[in-house]
């Protein structure tokens, strides 16, 4: 049987009087590629923001390797190894693609402002590893050749693939990645589904909300369709494609 | 004249009524072009002594009426806030928030320069509307002038809810101040719409410096300061809330005065700004300011 | 640290060692050390702006911080002129860390306001508190600095020991920048959300760098009570503050370069023009200081209308057509 | 790498097009160092608040001396060399005020210097003239610019001392039987200065201060303030300020309807200060220069006759009101074209020619000593006060 | 009618719109579906001038329009709904329908407006009963219709809906589409509908494209495309069943 490396149980956010996320349960197990799909305005990126730490659950609980993370602060989640991407691409447009993936060393890096200024020689080799480790990262996405540019000089589907060198960088266990296929052709799209492929083999287990479905079908082990903040259905992508609810959820009755 | 604790505490709120609905007035003039705009209007300063300078000039030098004067200094006012949009804020075709500020920096220091060379550095003073006779509330006096001052503020913030509640041009200032979009959607052109936001506050940046200037004394190097004070008050009050300018001045004003009153007139002013930032600290957009607002306007 | 920054630190040094034998003006020699202060506090500034966003319009008030410190401890207590910069730097840093802690969860203009507020109460304070500032008569016999035995009393030898401090100042902030520290800074101005999913404690690194760039201008207020050897509330007001702003974004402020760039152009401007109306009344012009303020504001907008990322960027476009040009010129040429 | 090569020259370019465009501008900046070696001139520096926070006070003096040099030159020179001014803005500003008299001092060579107009800008000032060895004589007022005696050697000042007209104040409170004194004051260098003198002679003069107020130069009302001075059961008010607030005073009072004596301090001495507080003003009292009054001094009083031509020539040419602060640049070019004429331009020689200069000038009869830089006493100063909205001399 | 040729359009980096060409009749109603992030609103926004168009030409009764400034369009006759109710929240609904008749307010005067505003009221008898209610109180449905209301007073010969349906009930939205249809009926109105409802926006429509990263793939009659497996496809990618069974 394999581990449960994430559980939402009976999460609920509300904004005033608008319920953005309803009753939610999934569990994500360990080592999976888990996506969400669902309509506009459904809450999926709500259900990011909310196991990262971004927005506090109104109600319910996050479960990440059975301690309870509901309501911490995101670099505290950080530093439990979960990584992210988002929806609109957040890179650092003036930093240098390098040192957009150093960024994700951060937490694998102790040096602090006093050290960081006098620059002894342990942080000096400290950061020598944290470059040569970013470098890895980034050959490992393919974009080893980018790594003086900035990263706002950046084509999407660079920075996008920049975005999960970050967080490949950080050495997590599980990454959600926030609609990485949006913005890219269909050539682009087949690339960022071998990587998603290519992670998921390292052991790392990945969230995604996606709205390519061919992306989604092809890679996911296990999909949750939400619609209205709740979970309508779970299932493989089979099941999910033939389930009436779903359809009906998409295409309109 | 007899004295007594209560008699104090009343002058105490005339004198701060009256420092109050100045500072509202100014920081009114920032709400305007904030909302059109999110940008903060350093120049705005300027404006107010523009119009107490010219209303100087128009009484005492052409020997204009009151009221005349009034109107001829709040339109050359109203007419430098249109020109200062049209030539520095309306070309800029990048506008960042920053780089809009510096602008308005740049453009005080300007017309710090021009009212310099045209006013010449002294100051000028001109006589108080309506005599110096003070009247007698409950053993306190308040000047005919305070009075002016808090029924023109009184005027203009009923002329403005009239403005922006009940005409066309007004709700469509403020439908663009909501959304943007939807304003453009629905025929506005928003860019006029930031025109008549620099003309309004213009005018009331005039209205203001030429009620103050019977009681200070104009100089053109006075625009800083009554600026930044009006700054603090629309930012306390919450930008781009009028209503929340009118009500955060006269607080101020009052604590001002009071901290002057019963604790020490060396530290009334550091007194009363350290309750503003207090009241910022407990509510981060303001008195009356939505969070939301305060969210999307950033550097 | 980049290429490009040891270059142009190596560029710097060299043009201050030789500066004092080209100009052997003290007059200039004495402009360029207050150059210098504004220099180091606009440092700092650009450190808190442009690496980790976040605006402070109360900068003047760490500044005198700095300069009542010294001034302070060494004319009324006689305390040594490096204790009592330590001393200021040490209550700049717990000062910005005491004003950073609730103004820091503020944004944009409630920000700005929040750091004014503060800027403006410590300017009141200063004027009222007589007995230990002075108030408005200021703090006089401040002793100048002694350096390794040296009295630093004339301005070539100011001259050297203010720019080697901004050089200094500079090394250290090119040094955090490059650091895990600094790109955490940067992550936060380029986006506070991805830097918090990256495990950055956003909310600690703005105090610190709010704290860093406070000991910044704190040092530079603390020379400036050595130098001048007077102090008094006058140059440390809110006006102050708007004006090391003004400088930062004149320079542009996402490098440190630009900082340096804006504070020494603003704060030449000023001798300039005059050196400029000097001229002109050499040619029989007639030529009024008053016009000096039209002048300034007017190339402050000029600059602020046509090089909106900062006077470096705006080089670099500069240079980017020209060379355009230039490379058309040449095939033209060939062909 | 063929990319990395490319940045790298970009960069290099970069800093060049930078640093040529620093020289460019240094080298332009500095090129008009050597335009004033005129040596059949006398070089006078001259620095005055002409722009800024203070420039009410620099402006009259920048007239007048411009007035003066002209005359000067124009009736051909002293000892047939021209006067040569150098006038520099400080804005108000101590930094400003410390560049201009460096260069003053060191790129036009001058051989004394007059101002600066204000108190904090002088300090800031004075240790630079000191270290040169150059003759600063300040038009500011505080007496701290002067102390210690024997480290200020270089350094002398026209303005009357505060401490004589505070001896001018309560001299006449001591005649009048008044003994309870609210002070209000201005959060100005002037106002701080006075406050420091009006506390410290207090017990001297049998006073008892009950009240000590202060206001912002930008405040609007101080009733506040008035209404704790009255509740001090004060027997006067003294308002020491050089602001136009504090005209207010006056205005406030008549509303809270106190009917007790008001002294003003000699920054009141601008006419414009009495108008605006209109009918409020009349018979407040207050020490200052005879200047002021020059209509309703008495004509054979030594000064009369020299502050008569001064305010109809100052008038005439400016068409403004004649002001004590510019009465100070009267008398410091007076003073200083009487040394240049006796000694020549040696700092040293002009330095010694001063200390021991006596004439009579628009702030008072000058007598300086070695040991009095400012040659002034409490007669310098007649008590005004405001009649019909002029300063009058105050009938005994 | 209305007619775009080969629009290209970025948002930031991304290629958005790749040589989109659509042609709405006179009288129409055209449709545009697909799914999420596929450049449906954009497509909107660029024709309504509030996205700039890099490339391609837009004609609006055979006048090119491509550049033309937003408020110039609508008083040209083309008004539109935007994405996710874009009403303005802290005024009335009286005042938000007044300021969707500026235009009318303008060139007519108030008589004019007025009238408009009771021809909304007959319309939507629900904006009538609510109209001195903030906007921002009303239910989702409530602001949808007077969005729609807002963008008719205008007096517009084309109307572009941006995602009517979006986050209401079926049945709401089944109210919305009625009224679209008698408007149609009533006045002749031409509709270009982004839905991301294919199947109540295609019952509706005469015409449809589907549109998918940027490209349109199918131009059908409406009836045909709710029948073809494509638009499926569009929307919940390739079928899987096969593979996995």
């Amino acid at each position: 049987m394999t581990e449960i490396i994430l559980e939402l149980k009976k999460l609920r956010k509300n904004f005033g009087g608008v319920v953005a996320v309803d009753h939610m349960d999934l569990t994500v197990e360990s080592g999976s590629i888990t996506s969400m799909i669902g309509p506009n305005g459904a809450g999926k990126t709500t259900i990011f923001n909310l196991i990262t730490g971004f927005l506090k659950p109104s109600a319910g609980n996050i479960l990440y390797r059975n301690t309870d993370i509901s309501g911490m602060k995101p670099h505290v989640i950080a530093r439990k190894a979960i990584a992210r991407t988002f929806q609109n691409v957040q890179v650092f447009p003036q930093m240098t693609v390098l040192e957009n993936v150093m960024v994700g060393r951060h937490i694998r890096s102790k040096s602090g402002f006093i050290i960081s200024v006098l620059v002894p020689p342990f942080c000096r080799r400290e950061d020598k590893k944290n470059r040569t480790d970013a470098e890895k990262w980034l050959d490992y996405v393919g974009l080893g050749h980018e790594s003086d540019k900035t990263a706002g000089s950046l084509s999407l589907g660079n920075q996008r693939k920049l975005e999960i060198a970050r967080a490949l960088a950080m050495e997590p266990k599980i990454i959600l990645l926030d609609e990485p296929a949006s913005g890219l052709n269909a050539r682009e799209t087949v690339v960022m589904g071998r990587l998603i492929e290519k992670i998921r083999k390292m052991d790392i287990t990945v969230v995604l909300v996606e709205h390519d479905m061919e992306l989604v079908m092809d890679i996911s082990d296990q999909i949750g369709v939400i619609n209205f903040g709740r979970c309508i259905a779970t299932g493989n992508p089979a099941e999910i494609q033939s389930n009436p609810e779903v359809i009906a959820a998409y295409l309109g009755e | 004249m007899e004295s007594g604790g209560f008699t104090d505490f009343l002058q105490f709120i005339f004198m701060g009524l009256q420092r109050g609905c100045i500072y509202a007035l100014v920081a009114m003039g920032f709400n305007i072009i904030y909302s059109a705009t999110g940008v903060i209007n350093f120049a705005q300063g300027e404006f107010v002594v523009l119009g107490g300078l010219m209303m100087v000039t128009l009484t005492t030098g052409f020997g204009l009426s009151i009221v005349f004067a009034f109107l001829i200094s709040t339109l050359f006012v109203t007419i430098i806030g249109i020109l200062m949009e049209r030539c520095t804020i309306n070309p800029v075709k990048k506008p960042t928030v920053l780089r809009l500020i510096i602008i308005t920096i740049a453009v005080s220091i300007l017309l710090k320069g021009v009212a310099m060379i045209i006013w010449g550095k002294g100051s000028h003073y001109m006589r108080h509307f309506s005599g110096s006779d003070p009247f007698v509330i409950a053993g306190a006096t308040i000047l005919p002038q305070t009075l002016w001052i808090i029924g023109i503020l009184g005027v203009i913030v009923v002329a403005f809810v009239v403005f922006f509640n009940l005409t066309m041009t007004g709700k469509s200032m403020r439908a663009c101040a909501i959304n943007r979009d939807a304003a453009c959607l629905a025929g506005i052109n928003d860019r006029n719409m930031v025109m008549l936001s620099f003309a309004l506050s213009a005018g009331i940046g005039a209205v203001a410096g030429i009620i103050v200037t019977p009681i200070i004394q104009m100089d053109y190097a006075r625009g800083a300061l009554l600026g930044l004070k009006g700054f603090g008050v629309a930012v306390v009050g919450g930008l781009g809330n009028s209503l929340g300018a009118v009500i955060a001045g006269i607080l101020v004003g009052v604590l001002e005065a009071l901290s002057g009153g019963y604790i020490s007139s060396h530290y009334m002013d550091a007194i009363a700004l350290l309750i503003l930032l207090l009241v910022l600290f407990v509510r981060p957009s303001g008195l009356f300011g939505s969070s939301e607002a305060s969210r999307l306007k950033e550097f | 640290m980049r290429h490009k920054d040891y270059m142009g630190l190596g560029i710097l040094l060299l043009v201050i060692i030789f500066l004092p034998f080209v100009i052997t003006n003290d007059y200039y020699l004495g402009v360029l050390v207050f150059t210098a202060l504004n220099c180091l506090t606009c440092i700092g500034l650009c450190l808190l702006m442009g690496y980790a966003g976040q605006i402070s319009l109360g900068h003047a008030a760490f500044y005198a911080l700095g300069a009542y410190a010294t001034g302070i401890l060494t004319a009324k207590l006689g305390w040594s002129s490096w204790m009592a910069m330590g001393t200021g730097v040490i209550i700049s840093a717990g000062v910005a860390f005491l004003v950073g802690v609730p103004s820091l969860r503020l944004k944009g203009h409630y920000l700005a306001m929040a750091t004014l507020g503060f800027g403006a109460i410590i300017h009141i304070v200063l004027i009222a508190a007589v007995n230990m500032t002075g108030g408005p008569s200021g703090v006089v016999g401040i002793p100048s600095l002694h350096f390794f035995g040296i009295e630093l009393n004339t301005d070539t030898r100011f001259f050297y020991f203010s720019w080697s401090t901004v050089i200094i100042g500079l090394l250290l902030a090119l040094n955090l920048i490059h650091s895990r520290v600094g790109r955490g800074l940067r992550a936060i101005h380029g986006s506070e959300d991805a830097a918090g999913s990256s495990g950055v404690n956003t909310s600690v690194y703005k105090i610190k760098v709010f704290m860093v760039s406070a000991v910044y201008a704190s040092v530079a207020g603390s020379l400036y009570a050595n130098y001048v050897n007077y102090i008094d509330p006058g140059p440390f007001d809110v006006m102050h503050s708007v004006l090391l702003l003004t400088m930062v974004a004149v320079g542009g402020m996402h490098t440190i370069w630009g900082a340096i760039t804006g504070a020494t152009v603003l704060s030449l401007l000023p001798e300039f023009l005059s050196s400029m109306s000097d001229y002109f009344e050499s040619l029989g012009l007639s030529y009024q200081p008053d016009y000096d303020t039209l002048i300034y504001g007017g190339i402050l907008l000029l600059m602020m209308l046509f090089l909106p990322e900062g006077l470096v960027d705006g080089m670099n476009s500069i240079r980017r057509i020209t060379s355009t040009m230039f490379i058309r010129a040449r095939k033209k040429l060939v062909f | 790498m063929m990319i990395n090569l490319r940045r790298q020259k970009e960069v290099r370019a970069v800093k060049r097009v930078l640093w040529c465009g620093f020289v460019l501008m240094f080298v332009f900046f500095f090129s008009t160092a050597t335009l004033y070696a005129d040596s059949k001139a006398y070089h006078v520096g001259c620095i005055f608040a002409i722009t800024g926070k203070a420039s009410w006070l620099g402006e009259p003096q920048k007239n007048t001396v411009e007035m003066l040099a002209q005359k000067i030159n124009e009736s051909g020179g002293i000892d047939g060399k021209k006067l040569v001014l150098h006038i520099e803005d400080t804005q108000g500003d101590n930094t400003r005020a410390v560049n201009a008299v460096k260069k003053l001092i060191k790129k036009f060579n001058v051989c004394a210097i007059l101002g600066p107009s204000r108190s904090g800008t002088s300090m800031a000032a004075i240790p630079v003239a000191q270290a040169a060895n150059i003759p600063l004589i300040s038009c500011a007022s505080a007496e701290i610019m002067l102390q210690p005696i024997e480290e200020r050697g270089w350094i002398f000042k026209l303005a009357q001392n505060d401490s004589d007209a505070v001896r001018k104040i309560y001299d006449h409170l001591v005649k009048r039987g008044l003994k309870k004194v609210g002070v209000i004051t201005g959060t100005t260098g002037f106002g701080a200065a006075g406050r420091d003198f009006l506390i410290k002679m207090a017990p001297e003069y049998g006073m008892e201060i009950v009240a000590d107020e202060t206001y912002a130069p930008g405040d609007t009302d101080m009733t506040a303030q008035l209404v704790k001075i009255r509740n001090s059961g004060a027997q006067v008010i003294v308002n020491w300020s050089i602001v136009p607030a504090q005209s207010i005073i006056p205005q406030n009072m008549k509303q809270l309807k106190m009917e007790i004596p008001l002294y003003q301090s000699h920054g009141f001495a601008n006419i414009k200060y009495a108008q605006a507080a209109g009918e409020a003003a009349e018979g407040l009292i207050f020490p200052a220069a005879r200047i002021m009054a020059v209509d309703t001094l008495p004509k054979r009083h030594p000064q009369y006759a020299l502050m008569a031509e001064y305010k109809s020539e100052y008038e005439s040419t400016y068409k403004d009101n004649v002001s004590t602060f510019g009465g100070h640049a009267y008398d410091g070019i007076h003073l200083l074209s009487g040394a240049l004429e006796k000694v020549g331009d040696d700092p040293a020689e002009i330095r010694n020619y001063i200390e021991n200069a006596r004439f009579v000038g628009t702030g008072g009869i000058f007598c300086f000593s070695p040991k009095d830089h400012c040659g002034l006493d409490k007669t310098a100063f007649e008590l005004l006060t405001v009649k019909n909205g002029k300063f009058v001399v105050l009938e005994p | 009618m209305l007619r775009l040729v080969n629009v290209n359009s970025y948002f930031n980096l991304v290629h958005v719109l790749k040589n989109l060409s659509l042609h709405v009749n006179k009288g129409e109603i055209v449709t545009l579906i697909g799914a999420n992030g596929a450049g449906k609103t954009t497509t909107l926004r660029s024709i309504s001038s509030l996205h700039p168009v890099k490339g391609g030409r837009i004609y609006f009764n055979d006048l090119d329009i491509t550049h033309l400034r937003t408020e110039k369009l609508v008083k040209m006759g083309i008004a539109q709904v935007p994405e996710g109710r874009q009403i303005f929240w802290p005024m009335t609904v009286r005042d938000n329908l007044e300021l969707g008749g500026y235009l009318t307010f303008k060139t007519d005067g108030k008589k004019a407006l007025r009238a408009g505003i009771d021809r909304m009221y007959e319309l939507f008898p629900i904006l009538r009963e609510r109209k001195r209610q903030y906007a921002g109180t009303l239910s989702g449905g409530e602001q949808q219709m007077l969005a729609i209301a807002m963008a008719l007073m205008a007096k517009p010969d084309l109307l572009l809906l941006d995602e009517p349906s979006m986050g209401l009930a079926p049945l709401i939205v089944k109210e919305i589409f009625r009224v679209i249809l008698e408007l149609r009926e009533q006045i002749g109105l031409t509709v270009l509908l982004v839905e991301q409802n294919a199947s109540s926006a295609l019952k509706i429509a005469d015409r449809g494209y589907v549109i998918e990263t940027g490209k349109i793939i199918i131009e059908a009659q409406a009836s045909a495309l709710l029948e073809n497996q494509e638009v499926k496809r569009a929307y919940l990618g390739r079928d899987k069943r096969k593979m996995w069974e």
